[in-house]
Formats: structure tokens, C-alpha cells, sequence
């Protein structure tokens, strides 16, 4: 058992506090803003110059010159403002962003990222990752607990090339929530059926605790 | 989220002593003479704030506005490009008296820097001042063949804007060449409070039209009918009205 | 001051082997696709230009646009952040095949050494990418115990965009997130040929609401009706409309 | 016999071209966009963020947030645009303005300028003549020929603190017109009433000649 890429959005959204300047990464982490807790008002920013945009329209009614940094339509909502690259960047590399939500590769237990490159082969693409981990004032992962062959995606160190430098302080995995503090993985949270030492089996350096684990309980979804 | 202020008190109660204080405007065009005069007004009541370092483009003019926040004896240093005006003698006689420092920066390094401030670059290179004595102690680099000053960049703890629209979100409008220095302040301080003469819905401002995203905004206080240094300076006004 | 031209291909005229080009747009929004074949379709009727360096967030998608540039034989190097998309099986095969050059930079990177370009600062510092692959060879500093990479500005000797409505002093304005890179692009081109959807009055664009003022432009032709590369895709479209 | 600054500045714009974007210096500098040859269009930028504004209302029509770079009111044009002020240095930075005039304490051979500072004493103040001097494409100089105490302002070397290094091209001055080529000023034209000996007597370095001196003739203005 563990948890979708929609049930981990609902876990990360849970952590966005009301008025908070939000980044979500393309692919799984968008979904997180389906799930905004009731009463709380995040605003979300798209790389390609778009804040406080509304969700995906009807099929049928997209407008693509209305699109997110996955090119993906979306629509206005009140307040909305656009911008160019430049000045989007300004928001990013300037600490103005509250959180960044973003995939990973690899997440080592020094708060290095990497999400943009899987070696020599293939072609490399970065788009604004690399400004994002080290722009926002937290950056948060969102991704499987191992990869696809069962290896731990959470390591001591990373072995792709990096995305940024002891920029991660959260992942929301498939199977739990961890901390990074001051260069070790924290456990705050595990999926109930899950031992300890079962998560430790899965995960590429010591889980430490400070505290508590709580359970990790998410809806259906 | 509503970043509105119900009034100018409250819009200017953050700032405290020996903080940096952005305070948008070209001369008159652009400043938030309301947002300083409450300033001025908490500072006339509490003693509280002093010893701010000012970031404009001019050091005032007359006894109103930024001459009367320089008069009241609030500023200690001022950051700007161009200490003249019509009636500059509130600068004047304080600087020629050693009673106020100056930094001058020229006037795009001025904007530059603090954009720089507000998009998170911490140095960059300008033609500008090379083989001046604005350039003195700066680090030189030759590019492709032509030397550039290394400059820094300029952040605030809290900026003084006027804007024109603005909304509970944050999101503003300016009036013509009002904009000037005011879009990168908002931009560079930790806290930006911003007088605007009309709050409106969101969505009241065309997404299009929005100059200054809400994202650079802290609080939005309305104001509806703006003086104009220009025109308090034609009509003598002091401020606080019982001059010294 | 009339900068208005009568056609795309004289639009596009004035690119010659080997030049670097910005091109507009994020994905396919404000790619001004236009533009694009009509370069392609010089090239097609005389073998020029070739050899191009192309600057744009991306590299294409399906064969229309960039795409159909680069499969064209007419693209040596890309500059850009993303070379991914929908359908990248243009570029993703000619640049396995060692047969286009490719230099990746981070997007925000990417935008800022373009407006740096443009603004006349040869380098400046960013967070980015320090510690990675990407910043290798390049200078590092340390600010307030930070440390940052030295990047330089990116200019071009032409650029392509794609804006919403024109004058013929060059003002324009942009559809939404279509604005994207071009208003920079704009910035850092020696010779910035714009595609309009519509060509105003000086005048009709509220001063206001200009986002590249005209000094940023040199030449201005109107598309009453621009293909959006997301629809041409969506259709299986190619170009040139005879397929290789 | 000497010209006015109206008269000098009639000169001035006299090598504006149709097309230029042009920015003129704080003072006397103004008064050329008034002379602009019939038939050119000539754009004026101002540092404050206008570009293509008009010229100044009548006394008491002024809208003080519609004002040039010396405070005073202009007025609108179809086709002005606003901006800030990253976006107007960006223009004078970026070598995008054709031609700045602006005047001088003193202009060097060299080319170097002194505009900003008398000495030690008194206030400074640079406004944006040092961005000008290096961003525009062609700098030139509206100058009296020599002070109010008649001693020359055009010299081997700055004695004043420099504005800028090696900039100035060309000087429009009282007395003639005079271009500054490889370290040295080229006289092009003189007033017809002046001997080439009397001008060289009023300036403080060596007058060139390049070919012929043409006559320096304006209108009374």
C-alpha cells in the first residue's frame, strides 16, 4: 500500500498556509492545488509569467496563449496579473515565492535535489528547477518512495547530476513525510501499516527522529 | 487574503528605528506624501522611528513630503541620485552641516540596484561611473574589450509607495510617469505599503494592465485624493503644519 | 517614423547565415509562428539563411514552427532551457545524432541574461545553478556568505516575435501569457522584427498599457489571424506543407 | 558675438535624424526638441520613464505626474509610452537611444566629461548624466565656449571630477562646433565673425582642422 500522486498533493497541500505564493512543478505536483484546504486562499505562479491563476478549463475551451509551465490551459480568476519571463524570475530568484513543490530523481539527506538530468544520455532539460530550489523560501519534493525498480530515490547522497544544492527541507513521498535538518532525514510521518523498519529498508540513509511519527492518513482520493 | 489597511497609521506602524526606508517618486511624481506625512505624524507622537537611511531619487524639495521627513531630524543617511530642487535647502544645510550622509548613486545604477534587490541578484556589471569618483573602491571587470564597475544590490526593510489602483490582492496600476522608481521598490523591501486612490475588486484591474503584481505587495491603504509636492510647494505648505 | 512592413517575407529578409536569432514564445504560446515560415520558406526557395544559432525557451514541437526550422537543416545551435515537449522528435534526433549544438541554461537564467542583454549589463550573479553541472567553468563569488555564479548577457543579431497589437513606431502589447520571453527578446536583438495580430493608430494603445515601447523594435507586420502552434499540432500539421 | 542657448540648441537639433531617439539633458539641452527640422520625427526618451512625450502645456494645464527629467511638465503624443525606471536606464544602457545632449562644466580632448560636480564643496548631484555618457550611441555637448569668468571650458585634460571617460563626440559650444576624433577636437564650424586664432585663444587645447570650417550660421531666435 501507499499513497497515489494525488493522495501525496492532498498530503502537501495540507502544509499551504492561506495567502501563500505557490510554485508547483510540472507533472504530479499541479495537482496539489486541487486540493487547497477549505477557508485558505493560495496563490499559484507559473514560470511563464501568470499569478494567481484558476484551474484547467473544459476540453474544448482552451486558450493557448493561456497556459502553465507544463503548457498545460488554465484560466483567469480575479486579480490575476500577467508578466514577462524576466520579471517572473524576479519573483522566483528574489525570495517572493512562500513554497516550490517539485518532483525528484533523487533527494539526499543533505537537502540536495536531483530532478533534471538521468546522465549522458538523452537530452537534457532543465526549464526553471534550478531557480526555483534556490528562489523559493521552502522547497518541498513530492515523489515515489523508491523508484519504479525498488531502488530508494531518498539517499545519502545523489548520484544524478544536481538540480540544487542543500535546497530541500520536506518530501512528501508515496509512504511517508520527512524533514531535512541540518543534514539528516527527519521522520514526521509514515503511512500506519508501515513499520519503521520497513520504510528504513526502502529509504538510502537513516531516518531520524525528533519527536513523534505521526500517522500518515489521507482521504480517498 | 486582504492586504488592505483601514488607515495610514496603521499602514506606517511597522517601521522602527534605523531601518532602510524605500520611498518611491521622481521629485514630486510618485510620492507617497501621505504615507510619509503619517510617518512623520508617529514620529512628531512617539519620538519613533529615527535614524532611517532613505532610498529616493532626490533628497526633497520644500517642507513637505521627503524634506519634511529630512527636516523633522528622522534620516540619517539618504541613498539617491540627484540632492537638487527648486527648494532643496532642508538637504542642503543639513548635509553642508555633517548632520546627514549621502550616498549618490547614478541614476540607473540607482534603479538598477534595486531591482537587482528585488529579483535576487546580488552584484552586476555597468558601464556606468567607470573612471569616476562614483567608482572609487568598486571592483572593475573588462568584457569583451570594455571595463564595467562592479555594483551592488540595494534592499529595503519596508518601501513607501503611491500607486494608483490597487486591489486586496495587491495588484497595481500607477499614473502616467508616477510609475518611475515605485514597480522596483515594491520589488526590493521586505514589507511594501503602498497608498493608492482607489481600492478596487480584483479582477477591476485588466490582468493585462497590472504593473506591479500582488506577489510584491504587503499593504494596500486608500487615499483617495493625493496631494502633489508640486503643488503643496506652489502653495508654501509646511508639514507638520505648526512648523518649528 | 514608420516601421511597418509590407510582408513576411520582407520581415524576415534581412537574416543571413550564421546570425543569432531569438525567437519568441513558451512552447507555443507567443511563438511567432508566422515569422518562422517565412524564414523557412527562403530558405526553401534559396538555401539561406543556415547555420543559425536560435535562442527560445524550448525546442520545438511536432514539425511546425521551431521544429520545422531545425528539421529544415537551418538551426547549428539552440540556446534554451527545455528541450522537451509534446512531440520533440525533430530536435531529440538531430541532437543525438551530434548534428545540432546545444547549450542548456535555466530558464530564469535563460530570461535574465536576455534582459541583461538588452539592458546593457554584461554579466551579474545568480543563486542558480551553483553546485551543479551547469555552472561549471563559470566564475563563482561568494556575497554576504552565498555563494553565486557569474553569468553573462545573451544578444542576438536578429529576433522574431510575436505580440498582439502594434503601432508604427513600434509600441506593442501582448495576449496574456503569450508575453512570456518576448518583450525581452525585444530588449536584446539588434534588429527586432515583431508579427501583429493587428496594426493601430499611434495612439490606440493606451500609453499606459505599452509593454514594449517602440525603441525596442525596428520592424512591425501584421498577422490578422496567427496559427497557435498547439492547434497545428493537434491537426498533424507540417511545414513546409510538402514534407521531406 | 555669440549664440544663445536657443541658438545652439537650433544647431543641435539641426543633426537629429528623422527617426532618432534622442535624450536631452536637464537645462538648456531642452530647448532642441523645439527646433526640430520640418519633415524629421525625432522621439524623445526621458530617464523618468516616458517615451515620444510633447512639449509643455500652457501655465496651468500641467498634470504634475506628466513631467520630463528636470521636473518640468510635458505633455502627451500619440504613441507616448510610460515605463519604469530599470526599463528607461535599460534603453540609455543598452545602447538603444541614438543621441544624448547634455551640457557640460567642462569636455576634454579626450573626450572625457565633467557635468556633475564642482569640487568638494557644495552638494553633488549625478541624476543620470554618467548612464547617458555610456549608453547612448552619440554624445554630444551644448556648452557656452568658455565661463562666466572667460576661461575656457573645452581643455587638454578634466580638471573637475569626471562624469564620464572618452564619450563625448561632439560639442555644439557658443562659438563653433567642433567634433572630438582620436583624442583630439577637429573644428567643423566657427561663427563667421570669429578668427580661427581668437576661438584658439578662448579654448584650452589645440584646435584641428579636418578640412574646410564651414560657417556656424543660425537664425535669430
Amino acid at each position: 500500500m501507499k499513497l497515489s500522486p494525488a493522495q501525496m498533493a492532498w498530503r502537501a497541500a495540507q502544509d499551504i498556509t492561506d495567502g501563500a505564493y505557490v510554485n508547483l512543478g510540472i507533472g504530479f505536483p499541479e495537482m496539489v492545488a486541487k486540493f487547497q484546504p477549505p477557508g485558505r486562499e493560495a496563490i499559484f505562479h507559473t514560470e511563464n509569467g501568470i499569478l494567481g491563476f484558476g484551474e484547467a478549463p473544459p476540453a474544448g475551451a482552451e486558450d493557448w496563449d493561456l497556459i502553465n509551465a507544463g503548457k498545460k490551459a488554465v484560466t483567469l480568476k480575479p486579480g490575476t496579473a500577467f508578466f514577462h519571463h524576466a520579471d517572473s524570475f524576479a519573483m522566483v530568484r528574489g525570495g517572493h515565492l512562500d513554497v516550490a513543490i517539485l518532483g525528484a530523481y533523487e533527494v539526499a539527506e543533505t537537502g540536495d535535489l536531483a530532478n533534471w538530468s538521468t546522465g549522458p544520455k538523452g537530452v537534457p532539460a532543465v526549464g526553471g528547477a534550478m531557480d526555483l530550489v534556490h528562489g523559493a523560501r521552502r522547497v518541498a519534493v513530492m515523489t515515489d518512495h523508491v523508484t519504479k525498480d525498488g531502488k530508494p530515490k531518498l539517499l545519502e547522497r545523489c548520484t544524478l547530476p544536481l538540480t540544487g544544492v542543500g535546497c530541500v527541507t520536506r518530501v512528501y513521498s508515496s509512504h511517508a513525510v520527512i524533514d531535512i535538518v541540518g543534514g539528516r532525514f527527519v521522520l514526521r510521518e509514515k503511512l500506519p501499516s508501515l513499520s519503521h523498519d520497513a520504510l528504513q529498508s526502502m529509504t538510502g540513509a537513516v531516518l531520524h527522529l525528533d519527536g513523534p511519527v505521526a500517522d500518515l492518513v489521507v482521504p480517498d482520493l | 487574503m486582504d492586504k488592505t489597511l483601514p488607515d495610514l497609521a496603521t499602514a506606517v506602524a511597522g517601521i522602527r528605528d534605523d531601518m532602510t526606508v524605500m520611498i518611491g517618486g521622481f521629485g514630486g511624481s510618485g510620492a507617497p506624501i501621505e504615507l510619509i506625512h503619517a510617518l512623520i505624524d508617529r514620529f512628531v507622537a512617539t519620538g519613533h522611528p529615527r535614524g532611517l537611511t532613505v532610498v529616493n531619487n532626490n533628497a526633497g524639495n520644500g517642507h513637505v513630503g521627503l524634506a519634511a521627513l529630512i527636516e523633522a531630524g528622522m534620516v540619517a543617511k539618504l541613498i539617491c541620485s540627484f540632492p537638487r530642487s527648486a527648494d532643496p535647502v532642508v538637504f542642503t544645510e543639513r548635509y553642508l552641516a555633517g548632520k546627514i550622509e549621502l550616498e549618490l548613486v547614478p541614476q540607473g545604477t540607482l534603479a538598477e540596484r534595486i531591482r537587482a534587490g528585488g529579483a535576487g541578484i546580488p552584484a552586476f556589471y555597468t558601464p556606468t561611473s567607470y573612471g569616476t569618483d562614483l567608482a572609487k573602491g568598486k571592483p572593475v571587470e573588462v568584457f569583451e574589450g570594455r571595463a564595467y564597475v562592479q555594483e551592488r544590490w540595494l534592499k529595503a526593510d519596508c518601501a513607501l509607495i503611491k500607486a494608483h489602483l490597487g486591489d486586496r490582492l495587491g495588484n497595481l496600476t500607477y499614473r502616467m510617469a508616477a510609475r518611475n522608481f515605485n514597480p522596483l521598490m515594491c520589488m526590493a523591501a521586505a514589507t511594501t505599503i503602498v497608498q493608492v486612490s482607489r481600492i478596487v475588486a480584483p479582477g477591476e484591474i485588466d490582468p493585462e494592465a497590472v504593473i506591479t503584481p500582488g506577489i510584491f505587495v504587503q499593504g494596500v491603504v486608500e487615499v483617495p485624493d493625493p496631494a502633489q509636492e508640486e503643488d503643496l510647494n506652489r502653495a508654501g505648505a509646511r508639514y507638520p503644519l505648526v512648523a518649528a
